[in-house]
């Protein structure tokens, strides 16, 4: 026989819930601590932004900054750092999948147009281009 | 610090009244009210995911044009006023501290504080949404719609020319990187309208919270759509934490 | 109990209350939060928008016949393709197996009551129904020709046509399809019946959940692109505007993220079916289950890799087209997977070829094609040729057609007995079966040719060596379209007139076939069962002996 | 009525290496689908329930090796096919220098070819056989492609940018030029023709200014044309001028050769540099030079500038003009 009869016995570990229901409540100074490092975050932001540094550096301050505030905020006041195994999984893969779309759409740009200036696929750009480059200065320097 | 850990069912008969829907809070679809809580916890993650995916595009979008447009993008920044974006970036953290704070009251059942923690979230998105309106008549006034009224760097240069001299040089130079400088506008309207949006849905639903909390004043309440709504609140805020450096302050000063 | 004994009994049911009869104001199903009413409203509402392609596909075909463009003005042609392509695609493809069997099936299958938000579930018919019309509102408004892919700066700049209105619909209806895919992903992690452990799921829900990911994490990338779009033809925002400094392959890029996956949310459901049907009809287990299951995970993974594939022509970087082209050459990987494991499942099996298994059985043999026709798209020396060719075309309506609506049909007709509680005639839908199939090769398979030949899609005229295998084409479609005429004549029949149909009509295994009731109760189980055995428990099937007893309790007694 | 092609003529070296592969591939295609429906077939006739004299004692659940050969077989037959192919397209669509250029510019509804002595033809593209033809791309509007079907290659044209093919045509004759990128109402009417001809005939045409073409007299030569526009637009005012390399770079003999930019990046002066060179000349200074050019977005016309670059690319072989020394 496939199945039997359910007589409200406890669910086995099939689908329904993951451990028990017992909810963490965080305490107010928890909430407040975790403000308080965010407006630190805040100031070193904007700070960082005047800082003398390139632009490439600046994004990746800021984004690394940012990155620290987004968790932050997902961990302790989204309560992620008590939630179940499966809350962490859906919390990571939206941003997984961005970067999947990041990394694909940012490769055709990076890498474009070095196809149609340098021929050949066994010879990387950088080789290429210092190749062409020295040479050139050779024959300058020969004349 | 200390957390409390509680057994926060709703469910007088404990967890397992199978097919004894006597919990008013139980949806009929769920066998406990323990499901149906990690049923809304993941449904509302999913969506999240959905979400980081919609402003995803956008972003990456944005993301191509600053690394092809580089320059121009790195000018045109500096039309955005860090002191109004950090003013915001402040409200929306402490709006999320404040609904935080707010969940953690409707969890304890505490329905006055969550009805003034709610009052005080929307405050801070109304103050936000003003500090928005604030921001964008200036660009209106500037000349700095793209699309329709682009005028600021070519029309009113000197305007420019005064508070970033290097700037209007460029552009003098270069005034290919006008329109360039418009998409980085283009790009501003859209994703902060975009996020602009969300914040006043989030207004309209936790007003609808605070109003569902103010009728049931005195019944225990199901706490579940204020934690989804929290969530909801706080990934309006991890948006607006990736805009705010990304838009107003990548690019130097 | 004897077959008499079994009948009478399932007449019986047929008075009690079922999903149908609870209530039946039309008011009713127009705020019922009952997954399989909603189920059944979809079924309405993407039959009406097959309908409305269906009408433009038949007159693009029409056009064709003659190599000049004498039938219809070019525009009018234009606008019929968009129409065909939004109307097949948005409005029909997407949400049918999903929306239809996956909404009527899905709780059904694991054990639940409902899907996880049912609230959610009603709101997302509204806006798959409203996004649908706004997009046949635009057709009425004067029509789009930009075709279904919307390339800019085409559709952004230059289309004097309601793009926006057409973009706005498929916007709505795609956040439909976002709202179906997170119910339904959180359906199966959160509302499976105890015992009903990941391993016992019907492959029909893994193929749900496959297609439920690519929703919940690809449509949103394209919506926000076809609202940049339409922003940009209504406030000029110049983002895939190349006069004003924006890139037109971006959109490519934002859009075939999603697109190229969406092709997937057509199929897996249809893979997923196929793999019921042909273990249903075969009396046996599915073969090698963790492979057939783990492949339409795979499939909906790699299957988000591969979205350059469709851009080699376009200038894209050529060390990306090389990954590109890599990845989608494993895609076919898993797909042969599929198909060699229910090849297998025959083996040995007790096969009765009803009018599902028909469909079932001509879904793997298009798809075949249609998946090994996909190898000369995948290898990118071919590609450039093929692509934009009617090569192309053929390979699609080969995956689309003859696999997601081969399908489509397939379930219909094994789940209709349970959705309706009739039976239809069965040797009329094994004559439409074998009518779509014979009429869908004529159609697609001169497509190949004429494409390889170099025939450009969206051609309004074309050269006039190309004529004779059109017009075969067109032939053809109009024998397809007969076919799908008939079921729509036999199935309505049997609504009034059709044999009752009993319990478990094809003695087939599933949760969904084990209920008591031969029409689901609106609560579907009385009492949530325990699962204690997969859903391909054959093992013991014996022909003189059918069904063994149904053990789930439901509508009313317990 | 039955005398109609049911493959497209092979009339370029490229076009056969793909037609082989295409060939190939139909082939593993065909003999999959016969396999796979025929299996179907025996099996369902074999196995049918009314079929009571058959062995179904012990059916399999599940067998490894068969799982893993049918996931190998597919791999290793996939990968194969994946490196032909790659490696043909990438031969196809890497620009080459020894090819005869063509410039074909794509815009609602028509084909404008330009060949490199200032031949213009719309619609029409007048090739000589046996040698390699590279054909460049780009459009006025909306995304066209550019397709030869008996050549086997496409390219999109886009808006802002060169797209290039390489072919070398192996038999004369006619053959068909498409548009296969929708791009509006009279998409299906820009379509014309290619004519491969004799090298002594193409010697012929060229010289005639491509008769029955719009031209009627004896054109100028591209970059003729292109010496032209360059004194019309007033670049020589600049960069013709005596002492000019004080101001601006010499564009002698620059035409793809490496330049170090005034960020210290190295690009190489293609036509897609030049392109945007003249559109938007601050993108890419030139170390050691200011920023003093206009720019020319809206001035040039896409047929203007693609002169100009032959014009430069003339120059290619000159000797760097010795004012700065």
């Amino acid at each position: 026989m496939a199945k039997s009869h359910s007589t409200g016995g406890h669910h086995d570990a099939a689908g329904h819930h993951d451990g028990g229901h017992a909810h963490v409540i965080p305490s107010v100074g928890f909430y407040f601590w975790t403000l308080l490092v965010l407006m630190v975050l805040l100031v070193l932001t904007v700070w960082a932004g005047y800082w003398k540094v390139s632009v490439s550096a600046g994004i990746v301050i800021a984004l690394t900054i940012a990155v620290v505030k987004a968790v932050i905020v997902i961990s302790n006041f989204m309560n992620v750092k008590f939630g179940t195994k499966q809350v962490w999984l859906w919390a990571g893969a939206g941003f997984f999948w961005l970067i999947i779309l990041f990394a694909y759409a940012f490769a055709d740009y990076v890498s474009r147009d070095h196809w149609m200036k340098y021929p050949g696929w066994e010879q990387t750009i950088s080789e290429r281009v210092t190749s062409e480059v020295s040479g050139e200065a050779k024959e300058e320097g020969s004349h | 610090m200390s957390n409390t850990t509680q057994d926060l069912s709703l469910d007088p008969h404990g967890a397992h009244g199978h097919g004894a829907h006597d919990n008013p809070h139980l949806g009929e679809q769920f066998e406990d009210i323990a499901q149906q809580y990690d049923t809304y916890t993941v449904g509302m993650w999913a969506f999240i995911v959905q979400e980081v995916m919609f402003f995803g595009g956008v972003f990456a979008a944005y993301a191509i044009y600053r690394y092809k447009y580089l320059e121009a993008f790195s000018y045109a920044h500096l039309e955005l006023d860090v002191f109004w974006g950090t003013v915001n970036t402040f409200v929306l953290l402490f709006s999320s501290f404040t609904m935080a704070l707010g969940v953690r009251a409707a969890m304890l059942q505490a329905r006055k504080a969550q009805i003034g923690f709610f009052l005080a979230t929307i405050l801070f998105a109304c103050v936000f949404m003003g500090v928005k309106y604030v921001e964008y008549s200036a660009k209106f006034d500037h000349g700095l719609i793209p699309g329709h009224n682009f005028t600021l760097y070519t029309e009113h240069l000197n305007e420019v020319r005064e508070k970033h001299p290097h700037v209007a040089e460029a552009v003098e130079k270069n005034p290919a990187l006008v329109p360039q400088m418009e998409l980085f506008f283009g790009f501003y309207f859209a994703m902060t309208g975009l996020h602009g949006l969300h914040v006043l849905i989030g207004i309209i639903v936790i007003g609808a919270l605070v109003i569902r909390a103010w009728i049931n004043k005195n019944k225990p309440l199901d706490y579940m759509p204020v934690e989804m709504v929290g969530l909801y609140w706080h990934l309006v805020d991890i948006v607006w934490i990736f805009l705010f450096p990304l838009l107003y302050l990548v690019g130097g000063h | 109990m004897s077959a008499a004994e079994n009948q009478m009994e399932t007449q019986a049911h047929h008075e009690k209350v079922n999903y149908i009869n609870v209530r039946t104001t039309l008011l009713s199903w127009l705020v019922t939060l009952d997954h399989k009413r909603i189920g059944i409203l979809y079924l309405l509402t993407v039959s009406f928008f097959f309908l409305i392609g269906g009408l433009a596909a038949s007159l693009v075909r029409m056009e064709l016949v003659s190599p000049k463009g004498d039938l219809l003005e070019s525009d009018t042609y234009n606008k019929m393709f968009t129409t065909h392509g939004v109307m097949m695609i948005f409005f029909f493809l997407i949400p049918s197996i999903p929306a239809v069997f996956g909404n009527f099936l899905l709780p059904l299958m694991i054990g639940a009551r409902d899907v996880a938000f049912p609230r959610l579930n009603l709101l997302s018919w509204y806006m798959v129904a409203g996004g649908g019309l706004l997009a046949l509102a635009a057709l009425i408004m004067g029509g789009v020709d930009t075709g279904w892919t919307f390339y800019t700066p085409y559709s952004s700049s230059f289309a004097k046509t309601q793009v926006a209105l057409t973009v706005v619909g498929i916007f709505i209806a795609g956040f439909g399809s976002i709202f179906t895919g997170i119910n339904f992903l959180v359906t199966i992690h959160k509302m499976r019946a105890p015992g009903m452990t990941w391993f016992r799921l019907p492959l029909f829900v893994w193929a749900m959940y496959a297609t439920s990911l690519i929703m919940v994490l690809g449509t949103p990338v394209v919506a926000i692109t076809l609202l940049l779009v339409a922003v940009e033809r209504l406030l000029g925002l110049g983002i895939f505007d190349p006069a004003r400094g924006g890139d037109p392959i971006l959109f490519q890029h934002l859009f075939w993220f999603y697109s190229h996956p969406a092709v997937y949310i057509m199929i897996l459901p249809s893979m997923g079916v196929v793999s019921e049907v042909i273990s249903a009809f075969s009396k046996r287990r599915i073969f090698a289950y963790h492979f057939v299951a783990f492949s339409s995970l795979a499939i909906a993974i790699i299957g988000f890799l591969v979205w350059g594939h469709h851009m080699f022509s376009t200038g894209q970087s050529m060390y990306l087209g090389v990954v590109f082209s890599f990845i989608t050459f494993l895609v076919a990987v898993p797909s042969a997977i599929k198909v060699f494991n229910w090849l297998t499942t025959l083996y040995k099996g007790r096969i009765e070829l009803t009018a599902p298994m028909m469909y079932g059985l001509g879904f793997i043999g298009l798809f075949t094609i249609g998946g090994v026709t996909g190898l000369h798209l995948a290898a990118m020396a071919t590609n450039v040729h093929l692509t934009d060719t009617y090569f192309v075309v053929a390979h699609f309506h080969y995956v689309m057609v003859g696999g997601a609506i081969m399908g489509y049909m397939a379930a219909l007709h094994f789940w209709w007995p349970k959705m309706t509680g009739r039976m239809y005639p069965e040797s009329w839908a094994k004559l439409s079966a074998m009518i779509i199939f014979i009429g869908f090769n004529v159609t697609f398979m001169p497509q190949f040719i004429l494409g390889y030949m170099g025939m450009p899609r969206r051609y309004h005229s074309y050269n006039e060596e190309w004529q004779v295998l059109n017009v075969l084409s067109t032939a053809g479609s109009s024998v397809m379209g007969l076919g799908y005429i008939l079921p729509l004549g036999y199935l309505l029949w049997s609504l009034k007139y059709g044999k009752i149909a009993p319990q478990n009509p094809w003695n087939a295994r599933g949760l969904e076939w084990e209920i008591v009731d031969a029409i689901p109760h609106p609560h579907n189980f009385e009492t949530i069962p325990i699962v204690t055995q997969e859903a391909y428990d054959y093992e013991h099937w014996h022909p003189n002996k059918p069904a063994q007893q149904p053990v789930i309790v439901g509508g009313g007694k317990s | 009525m039955w005398n109609f092609p049911l493959v497209p003529p092979t009339a370029a070296e490229e076009a056969l290496h793909i037609s082989w592969l295409y060939w190939v591939i139909t082939g593993m295609a065909i003999f999959f689908v016969v396999a796979v429906c025929a299996a179907a077939l025996v099996l369902v006739v074999r196995y049918r329930a009314s079929n009571e004299n058959v062995n179904r004692d012990n059916p399999p659940e599940s067998d490894m090796r068969l799982e893993m050969t049918w996931t190998l077989m597919p791999l290793v037959l996939a990968l194969v096919i994946f490196f032909w192919a790659a490696k043909l397209y990438a031969d196809i669509y890497t620009p080459r220098d020894d090819a005869l250029e063509i410039i074909a510019i794509g815009k609602q509804w028509m084909w404008h070819v330009q060949h490199s002595n200032g031949v213009r033809e719309n619609n029409e593209l007048h090739i000589p056989v046996g040698r390699p033809i590279k054909v460049t791309v780009i459009s006025q509007d909306v995304i066209h492609a550019f397709s030869l079907p008996a050549f086997r290659v496409k390219r999109d044209a886009v808006p802002g940018r060169y797209n290039s093919m390489v072919f070398t045509p192996t038999k004369t004759g006619k053959f068909h030029l498409l548009c296969t990128e929708y791009c509006g109402t009279k998409h299906s009417e820009m379509i014309g023709s290619v004519y491969v001809m004799e090298p002594d005939d193409y010697q012929k045409w060229l010289e005639s200014g491509g008769k029955g073409t719009d031209s009627s007299s004896a054109p100028m030569s591209l970059e003729d044309q292109g010496k032209q526009i360059f004194t019309q637009l007033g670049c020589n005012t600049c960069h013709g001028a005596a002492g000019a390399a004080v101001r601006c770079p010499p564009l002698e003999g620059i035409y793809e050769k490496p330049i170090e930019l005034a960020n210290g990046q190295k690009v190489i002066a293609d036509a897609e540099y030049m392109r945007e060179s003249i559109l938007n000349p601050a993108a890419k200074i030139v170390k050691g030079y200011d920023n003093l050019m206009p720019a020319y977005q809206g001035v040039a016309s896409e047929d203007q500038i693609i002169k100009i670059i032959a014009y430069i690319k003339s120059l290619k072989d000159a000797k760097p003009a010795e004012a700065s020394k």
